[in-house]
């Protein structure tokens, strides 16, 4: 097990966005995580990488780098990454005038101890960090892009980019946030092209809506709904599953127990009931 | 590229005089005054025409029997570091023979301590008024001279007058922070407690405060019956007024130039109407002031044509700092035809001990002190008075200062040798 | 020009496109693409004597600007010198004297060397806000602590620090102060950002400005602040008295006819050769700093301080330590100004003015890059000079060369004398502003920003491209 | 006439191509329901509509008039009402105001108000609450009435029954058929039944431009062309 | 007991210099005890001043901030230029003050002139306002903030440098603050009121509560613009949410002209009641001065509150009054006390809160 959490909370005022959700991930195993719009997908990242703290609940984590579980729940962001925790973001967020190597250079550096201290020696000078940031490069195909400034990248190098960072960090577990989010249909191929390379060798968690993809790669599939964890399985399960037609495709609340759609999940929801 | 290492030599028959006063700025006036009364005294010796312009910039005044003089006029902003680089800039680039000036005392200490430690051409103070300049070991130098008068004879005979008329007997002190500020208060402090006055702890507040009435509440409140200000332009005009509504409270210490005169005069104005009189102001408590100099007070020629040359060529009746920087400049004529030489140095050595022979206060009014080279005269003390028609085209305010009640020789007002840490 | 819709925190992040990458040195596109792609057909012997060579040969054209700009910095004195000599030649119809326009229009001695002070100092300014996106409000405390630090030393007000200490090493310790104070000032101020944090290092600069103005120990009178009664400043190796000269425009050393070339150097322009060494030395701290894998994160956390997070820096610690190196530098710019000056009031060195006068030439030069305040700075006093009231000024030329009757032509009750004095003499800061705003709203990248969109690099990488360019035509 | 048409709208977030291409038509008196898949571009077409995200490329004309490249405000002058996605009321404004603000400086607000509050009586109840003190599903009713006063001849319906529990929902949809009755409308609704139910034809969009679209007459959610693009 | 704290400090310092090296802090606590200090403090006469005084010098700041926050509000710009605004105003109001009034002038003429003269400086400083938003600032308001700050100070040191050269010419100058404007403060104004003196014998300058007036005045006024008027709707919303205000067909942008106009307009009308301040007048000065406490009342309160900029300026300016008493009184004389306290409160609000009392998050942003 690489991860796992228990009854994890998160309030926002009124406002529940996660709600006592446990769940486990296992090493090399590729989760995606659907759900509706606000349905606490990104809130759940947020947790698991430490950007905001949960309000209850627990979250361990195993990295390979330690033989014991960590009790991440109220590590910073930094140090989720330093223990292998990395992520993409859903609003493309990369360094935007520094150049695309730049961008992965860094965060290589980010995990090179102290070398990030040495403020007396050229940064170029490290070849190693270099050499493995042009490596990533070569990986999600953007080696040819590697000096233009990443504010000048199209929008689907970009999300690739946002991979990339991600992976600069040697991650024991990738949390990918909608990477295809606005990647134009001849790209998305790409996109899912790298995920299922980088998911050769390590943990990947996907949030997203882009269905054709999530029941094409994924080993499993959880459903959020209302921030609660309704469903989990593998994508064939999910996908016939009553309560997750009901919820993605519905969008509103089904747990206000007001939905009465017994026999088809097409069937009349909600409106008339 | 200049040559630092040599200070004075500025050739045969020109001697080139570095001037640094304010010229802008909120008191450009003291500058501009000071400047008039230099030229004037220099003018006055050789019989020539004063320099008209009171800018920045090199001018130059002809003599008959004299060399040729050549002023370059730097502004100071009445900023100590401006002060001192302009008069760096004056000794390295303009290569002069004398620098002359400062209308800070801030500034005068900063040239001492900053510049004429490091070279050694002869420097004129003046009007800075700050005793320390001259008494203190700190800040008096064998190149530095001073005919301007000084705080401590301010208190001397102002603070004296008062505490001898027994009119007071709680003085509260309210300075401006700094070297002149900190001059009035002890000086002041040091001659009425001499008289067996009670002085509060003097309070010292930032240039342009105003929120004057709380101090003089507390004062009142501890029983404070006199009121001394230590103040330059940029406050006084919050002052006075102030103290003009405390009836409770004599206000006395300097008599100030003509823009606090006017100040002044348009409070009463505005609160005793046009055409109020000298028993107006005396009930208002507002005096009597010691003065330095002021035009009125003295009837001898030479501040006969002093008036008439200052006049005619600025517009004005010359003001308070004038006869101090007046003699300022005829010292310097009166050195370099003693010596015979425009070296520097020379010069500097005529002027120690030296009898200046025209002043405003009279011939041989002024004389340099030796262990200080600060030059002694006599002070007088003197209520304001409705200005009179004589003078209304030249004195623009409504008051002006009345006939001196008093007047006190030099050796009176001067700090002794034996109490001055100054000896050269 | 800029871009913030990537930028998901929100941040104050300035990003105009031409300042990090081409600061850094690998990002430029020749230099990388060439890095990327295989060798090629040559023999890897060939290749390895081509690195050794154009390793060398890129290291003399990287620095080419470099060199140009120090050199230029260096012969300044000798060309201000010859070309303000140059005696009037008298027409029959009027004076021509060359000399006398130089004096107005070339910047004169002091003011090149306040350039320096000033330089340096937007240059840590611009080495945290520029750099890593907090703009520092406060900065003035720490040119203070290294001004008043120095003279309070040579002066043996500092405990434990004898008065004859060496220049050199206290305005290192000054240095390691105001470093100190950084790190106490953003233990409190980093936890916040963009206008806050601007307002919350205002706000503690003032404090201690309003304290220092009122410190008798410092000075006689604090308004005006202390004076330096040591031993003369001397810069250059401390205790070898053979490699250090004494700064200081009277008491400096000066050196006549030097070599035997009939060449004197006066004290002036030997404390200009000086200090500016010193801030050359600190430039290339400072870009060295920049260039690191330190300066790399700096900047990471300026464009986007989430992600830099995320990706696994301890951000708060990072800032801490620019912000400290910052504060060091601009103590060093403090304690060469009152070195050099003999003297600090507050009004010149901890007033948030000062630091305002480091942001103006920040944005004239160009934020976000190093040499960019510099220039701004030249800008400034260059300003400063024309316009000062003084001596070697505008005003005072104008006045000379229209004559008095121009001058006392009155339009509408107001003379054009009075014109000139008080619409140009000493009136810097209103041109100054206008050419403020003006560099705003139409050159947000500053001068050497926009040389550099212009060249479309750094001026180091992009110059011998261009020389080339004109040569080969 | 139709009240609006896009012809060949390209739309762009930055650099990101959203919406590639859209046609479409609304005739007067129509309730037409945009769908497709979260992220397709419904909300972009909508604010590509009002010039809120100004298309790069291509026409928007309403009543006849290319309103392309105008001010938001003037398109909203012109007759376009907007309920946005997640509601997006006035927080610190009362409810009234929120209504308020939607009338303009000429309209009769009065009677304009009266009427809403007739029409949303719980709305009336808290008329001088803070809008941020309002239930999800007031604070939806609140978007829509505000939508509806303004006097618009083309209203923008933005997900209304997102986050609304079932009762509430129902609400929303009498309170959209009223408002259709007077105003023509564009919905963009997750919520497939609902749409069928409330709308006259629809348009099926699948990455930036229109795949399908047709009368909702008869379909359903089972529609092979349909279940292609909603549903995995 | 009678002590220093230097004096204080000096008992606890290890090394015995430290004492004369903190001397700035030499703040002679002459307190008969501290109990003595608290009853000086706590007589009704000496509490009710602080607090009318403090109203007063409230009142001026809350005038000059208002309009900081609102325009920060809404459109998310932090103006440099407010203090050279207010400075514009004093001058302009103090050129129809001296124009108007003549020695003779009884009280009610001049009180009524006064209105008049801020009716007048409201009007001509909220158009130049509106002018330079439109001509100067719009261009950039999709740069980020920090361009707009430089802009707007830019903007304040080019006003501030155009006035000392107007008032150099005019011969306004040489005197630091225009005193001829000062001077048409009414006599009734400059004393104390009598009524209060009488019977509680407080001695508290009846201008401060023609400030406090004036600034209830104006609280009131801007209060009811912001919640009764159409325009004032528009701005509270378009603060919270400016695009969706657009959608309902406001034209934002010329909303954004009217707060800065106004905001502009409303840092002069606290300009004209810096003429007859005892404390400031008429000075080219005013720029960085009060441009300095607007920032720290409009940051403590939180950017962009109103409700905040009240409660903040309130703060400051009984903080103000209770620090010049504790000067007046010699119980500390370290004459920067009231300067260092107030950025003292904004450095610990802002430690404490960072948002300021009443700020929110992310306001202003659009
Ligand atoms: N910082 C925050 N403060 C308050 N509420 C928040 C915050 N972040 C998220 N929320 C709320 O929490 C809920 C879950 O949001 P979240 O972003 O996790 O949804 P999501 O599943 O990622 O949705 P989407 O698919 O649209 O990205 C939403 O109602 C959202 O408004
Ligand atoms: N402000 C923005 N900047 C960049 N990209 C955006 C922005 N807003 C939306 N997008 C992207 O544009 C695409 C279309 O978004 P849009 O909001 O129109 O989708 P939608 O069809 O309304 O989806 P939903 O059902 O989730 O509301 C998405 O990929 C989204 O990520
Ligand atoms: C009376 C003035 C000449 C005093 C002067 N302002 C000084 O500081 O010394
Ligand atoms: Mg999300
Ligand atoms: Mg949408």
């Amino acid at each position: 097990m690489l991860l796992s959490t228990h009854n994890l909370t998160k309030d926002f005022g009124a406002i529940t966005a996660v709600e006592g959700v446990d769940f486990t991930l296992d090493h090399g195993e590729l989760c995606s995580v659907i759900g509706p719009n606000g349905a606490g997908k990104t809130t759940f990242f947020n947790l698991l990488t430490g950007a905001l703290e949960p309000t209850a609940g627990r979250i361990e984590f195993a990295p390979t780098s330690r033989s014991d579980p960590v009790d991440i729940t109220d590590a910073p962001t930094h140090e989720t990454a330093l223990l292998g925790l990395h992520r993409s973001y859903q609003i493309t967020n990369v360094f935007p005038t520094v150049s695309v190597l730049e961008n992965v250079r860094i965060a290589v550096q980010a995990h090179r101890g102290r070398d990030s201290w040495q403020f007396w020696r050229n940064a170029n000078a490290f070849d190693d960090h270099v050499a493995e940031a042009e490596s990533i490069l070569s990986r999600i195909g953007l080696a040819a892009d590697a000096a233009e400034p990443a504010e000048n990248l199209s929008h689907g190098e970009k999300r690739t980019l946002e991979i990339g960072v991600a992976l600069a960090g040697d991650p024991d577990l990738l949390l990918l946030d909608e990477p295809t989010a606005g990647v134009s249909s001849e790209d998305v191929g790409t996109v899912t092209d790298i995920i299922e390379d980088v998911a050769a060798d390590h943990a990947v968690m996907l949030i997203e809506h882009n269905m054709d993809v999530v029941m094409d790669i994924s080993d499993r599939v959880a459903v959020l709904n209302q921030g609660e964890l309704i469903e989990q399985g593998e994508p064939e399960t999910v996908r016939n599953s009553d309560a997750v037609q009901r919820a993605y495709l519905g969008g509103y609340d089904s747990s206000g127990g007001a939905v009465e759609s017994d026999d088809d999940a097409n069937g009349d929801v909600g409106v008339s009931a | 590229i200049a040559d630092p290492g040599d200070g004075g030599g500025g050739g045969g028959d020109t001697f080139k005089i570095g001037a640094l006063q304010p010229t802008s700025g909120d008191l450009a006036y003291y500058g501009e005054i000071s400047l008039m009364g230099f030229y004037s005294g220099l003018a006055h010796r050789y019989g020539a025409d004063p320099v008209e312009s009171v800018e920045t910039g090199t001018y130059e005044m002809e003599t008959d029997d004299g060399p040729t003089f050549e002023f370059v006029v730097q502004d100071t902003g009445f900023d100590p570091s401006t002060a001192q680089s302009v008069a760096e800039d004056l000794i390295i680039d303009e290569d002069v023979d004398l620098l002359f000036g400062a209308s800070s005392s801030d500034s005068a200490r900063q040239i001492s301590t900053s510049v004429l430690t490091e070279t050694d051409i002869p420097y004129v103070v003046g009007p800075a008024a700050d005793a320390d300049i001259t008494v203190s070991n700190d800040y008096c130098h064998e190149q530095l001279f001073r005919a301007s008068e000084h705080t401590a004879m301010d208190a001397r005979a102002g603070g004296r007058y008062v505490a001898e008329q027994g009119d007071v007997s709680t003085v509260a002190i309210f300075a401006a922070e700094g070297a002149f500020g900190e001059g009035v208060a002890s000086n002041y402090t040091e001659v009425l407690e001499g008289e067996g006055i009670d002085v509060l702890e003097p309070r010292f507040v930032e240039s342009g405060y105003s929120e004057f009435g709380g101090l003089f509440d507390e004062a009142v409140e501890q029983g404070a019956d006199g009121v001394v200000g230590g103040f330059t332009f940029a406050t006084l005009p919050e002052f006075l007024p102030t103290a003009m509504e405390y009836d409770e409270m004599q206000a006395f210490g300097g008599f100030a130039e003509l823009v606090t005169n006017q100040v002044i005069g348009s409070t009463i104005e505005a609160t005793l109407g046009e055409g109020f009189t000298e028993q107006d102001i005396k009930d208002a408590q507002l005096g009597p002031f010691t003065t330095r100099y002021h035009w009125n007070q003295y009837d001898n020629p030479i501040n006969d044509s002093f008036i008439d040359m200052h006049v005619d060529a600025y517009g004005i009746v010359p003001d308070l700092f004038s006869a101090g920087t007046f003699v300022g400049g005829s010292a310097v004529g009166q050195a370099i035809d003693e010596s015979g030489s425009t070296q520097g140095a020379d010069v500097a050595a005529a002027m120690r001990g030296m009898t200046v022979e025209e002043t405003p206060k009279g011939e041989g009014a002024y004389t340099f002190q030796e262990h200080n080279n600060q030059a002694a005269s006599s002070m007088t003390v003197a209520w304001p008075v409705p200005t009179t028609d004589e003078w209304a085209d030249s004195w623009d305010a409504a008051v002006m200062p009345g006939e001196p009640v008093e007047t006190y020789a030099a050796d009176e007002v001067m700090v002794p040798a034996s109490e001055s840490s100054c000896s050269l | 020009m800029t871009d913030s819709t990537n930028d998901g925190t929100g941040r104050t992040a300035t990003t105009d496109r031409s300042t990090t990458d081409s600061e850094s040195t690998r990002t430029t596109p020749t230099g990388e693409v060439e890095r990327l792609t295989p060798e090629g057909d040559s023999s890897p012997a060939d290749a390895a004597a081509d690195e050794a060579d154009s390793w060398l040969h890129l290291y003399a054209r990287d620095h080419l600007s470099h060199a140009a700009v120090v050199a230029l910095f260096v012969v300044y004195p000798l060309l201000y010198a010859q070309l303000t000599a140059i005696p009037a030649i008298d027409l029959v119809v009027a004076t021509v004297d060359p000399g006398a326009f130089f004096d107005a229009f070339l910047p004169a001695t002091t003011f090149v060397i306040a350039l320096f002070f000033l330089g340096l100092f937007a240059m840590s300014f611009d080495f945290i806000s520029g750099y890593t996106g907090y703009l520092s409000f406060g900065h003035a405390a720490f040119y203070g602590v290294g001004a008043y630090g120095i003279i309070l030393a040579a002066n043996g007000k500092v405990p434990g620090l004898s008065p004859e200490t060496p220049f050199m090493v206290t305005m290192i310790l000054a240095g390691l102060v105001a470093f100190a104070l950084a790190l106490a000032i953003g233990l409190v101020s980093f936890r916040l950002s963009g206008v806050y944090f601007a307002m919350i290092t205002l706000g503690v600069a003032q404090v201690i400005y309003v304290l220092v103005r009122n410190w008798d120990y410092a000075a006689g009178n604090p308004l005006s602040g202390p004076s330096h009664n040591g031993p003369t400043p001397e810069i250059g190796i401390p205790y070898v008295d053979s490699l250090s000269v004494a700064i200081g425009r009277l008491a400096g050393d000066s050196f006549e006819n030097v070599f035997g070339l009939g060449l004197d150097l006066s004290a002036t322009w030997v404390s200009y050769w000086a200090i500016g060494l010193v801030v050359l030395v600190c430039y290339f701290a400072m870009q060295r700093i920049i260039h690191s894998p330190f300066g790399r994160v700096m900047i990471a956390i300026r464009e986007n301080e989430e992600r830099a997070r995320a990706v696994g820096y301890n951000v708060f610690w990072y800032k801490m330590v620019a912000f400290g190196f910052s504060a060091f530098f601009a103590a060093i710019a403090g304690a060469l100004f009152a070195g050099f000056s003999n003297n600090a009031s507050p009004d010149d060195t901890f007033y948030f003015l000062v630091t305002a006068d480091a942001l103006i030439v920040t944005i004239i030069g160009g934020i976000g890059t190093l040499a960019g305040p510099l220039f701004g700075a030249g800008f400034f006093q260059w300003l400063e000079d024309v316009l000062s009231a003084e001596q070697g000024g505008l005003a005072p030329y104008l006045r000379e060369t229209l004559g008095e009757p121009i001058l006392s032509t009155e339009v509408l009750g107001v003379t054009l004398g009075d014109v000139i004095n008080s619409a140009v003499a000493g009136r810097a800061p209103l041109y100054l502003g206008i050419v403020f705003v003006a560099f705003v709203l139409l050159v947000p990248n500053g001068l050497l920003g926009s040389l550099r969109d212009r060249l479309g690099g750094t001026v180091a990488k992009r110059l011998p491209a261009v020389l080339e360019r004109y040569r080969r035509r | 006439m139709s009240v609006l048409e896009l012809e060949d709208v390209h739309t762009y977030y930055g650099e990101s191509h959203v919406l590639q291409g859209v046609d479409l038509q609304v005739e007067a008196g129509e309730i037409v329901a945009l769908l497709g898949r979260n992220g397709v571009g419904k909300t972009t077409t909508l604010r590509s509509i009002l010039q809120l995200t100004p298309p790069r490329e291509g026409t928007v004309r309403f009543a006849g008039e290319d309103v392309t490249g105008l001010a938001t405000s003037d398109v909203a002058n012109r007759g376009v009402g907007w309920v946005p996605e997640e509601r997006r009321v006035f927080g610190y404004l009362t409810v009234e105001e929120n209504v308020r603000i939607a009338v303009g400086p000429d309209g009769e607000y009065e009677s304009l108000r009266d009427e809403i509050f007739t029409l949303f009586p719980d709305l009336e109840r808290f008329r001088d609450e803070e809008a941020r003190n309002l239930s999800g599903g007031q604070q939806q009713m609140l978007a829509i009435a505000r939508g509806m006063v303004g006097d618009n001849d083309l209203l923008l319906v933005d997900e209304p029954s997102e986050g609304l529990a079932p009762m509430i929902v129902e609400q929303v949809v009498d309170a959209l058929r009223e408002a259709s009755a007077e105003t023509t409308m564009i919905l963009v609704e997750q919520n497939f039944p609902l749409a069928m139910d409330l709308a006259d034809r629809f348009y099926l969009l699948d990455q930036g431009t229109v795949v399908e679209s047709g009368s909702t007459e008869g379909v359903t959610a089972d529609d092979e062309r349909i279940r292609r693009y909603l549903a995995a | 007991m009678i002590g220093t704290l230097s004096g204080f400090l000096a008992g606890l310092a290890v090394v015995p210099e430290l004492a004369a090296i903190v001397s700035f802090v030499d703040v002679p606590l002459a307190l008969g005890g501290v109990g003595d200090f608290l009853a000086r403090l706590l007589q009704p006469d000496t509490l009710v001043r602080i607090l009318l005084e403090g109203m007063g010098k409230a009142a001026i700041y809350f005038m000059i901030a208002v309009g900081l926050t609102l325009v920060f509000g809404l459109m998310g710009v932090l103006n440099f230029a407010h203090g050279a605004f207010a400075m514009l105003g004093a001058y302009v109001g103090g050129i129809v003050l001296v124009g108007t009034i003549s020695a003779g002038s009884g009280v009610g003429t001049r009180l009524l002139l006064f209105v008049v003269a801020a009716g007048v400086v409201f009007a001509v400083m909220a158009a130049f306002g509106a002018a330079v938003e439109t001509k100067l600032v719009r261009p950039i308001y999709d740069r980020p903030p920090t361009y707009q700050i430089l802009l707007t100070f830019g903007i304040g040191l080019v006003l501030e440098e155009l006035s000392r050269i107007v008032t150099t010419l005019r011969g306004i100058q040489p005197e630091p603050t225009w005193s001829a404007a000062a001077g048409t403060i009414p006599a009734v104004l400059e004393g104390s009121i009598d009524i209060l003196q009488e019977t509680l014998g407080i001695n508290v300058r009846a201008f401060y509560l023609f400030a406090a007036a004036g600034g209830i005045l104006v609280a009131t006024a801007v209060w009811l613009f912001l919640t009764r008027t159409l325009y004032g709707l528009y701005i509270r919303a378009g603060s919270e949410d400016s695009e969706m205000v657009e959608a309902l067909g406001v034209d934002v942008r010329r909303a954004f002209t009217v707060v800065f106009g106004i905001g502009t307009g409303l840092a002069a009308l606290g300009g004209v009641f810096l003429t007859w301040d005892p404390t400031w007048g008429p000075s080219v000065l005013l720029n960085i001065d009060v441009l300095l406490f607007a920032f720290v009342v409009v940051v403590i309160g939180g950017l962009g509150s109103f409700k905040g900029t009240v409660a903040a300026a309130l703060v400051v300016g009984v903080a103000d009054s209770f620090t010049t008493w504790l000067f007046h009184t010699g119980i500390v004389t370290f004459p920067g006390l009231p300067e260092v306290t107030i950025f003292l409160l904004l450095v610990a609000t802002l430690v404490v809160k960072p948002q300021g009392l009443y700020g929110v998050e992310e306001v202003g942003g659009h």
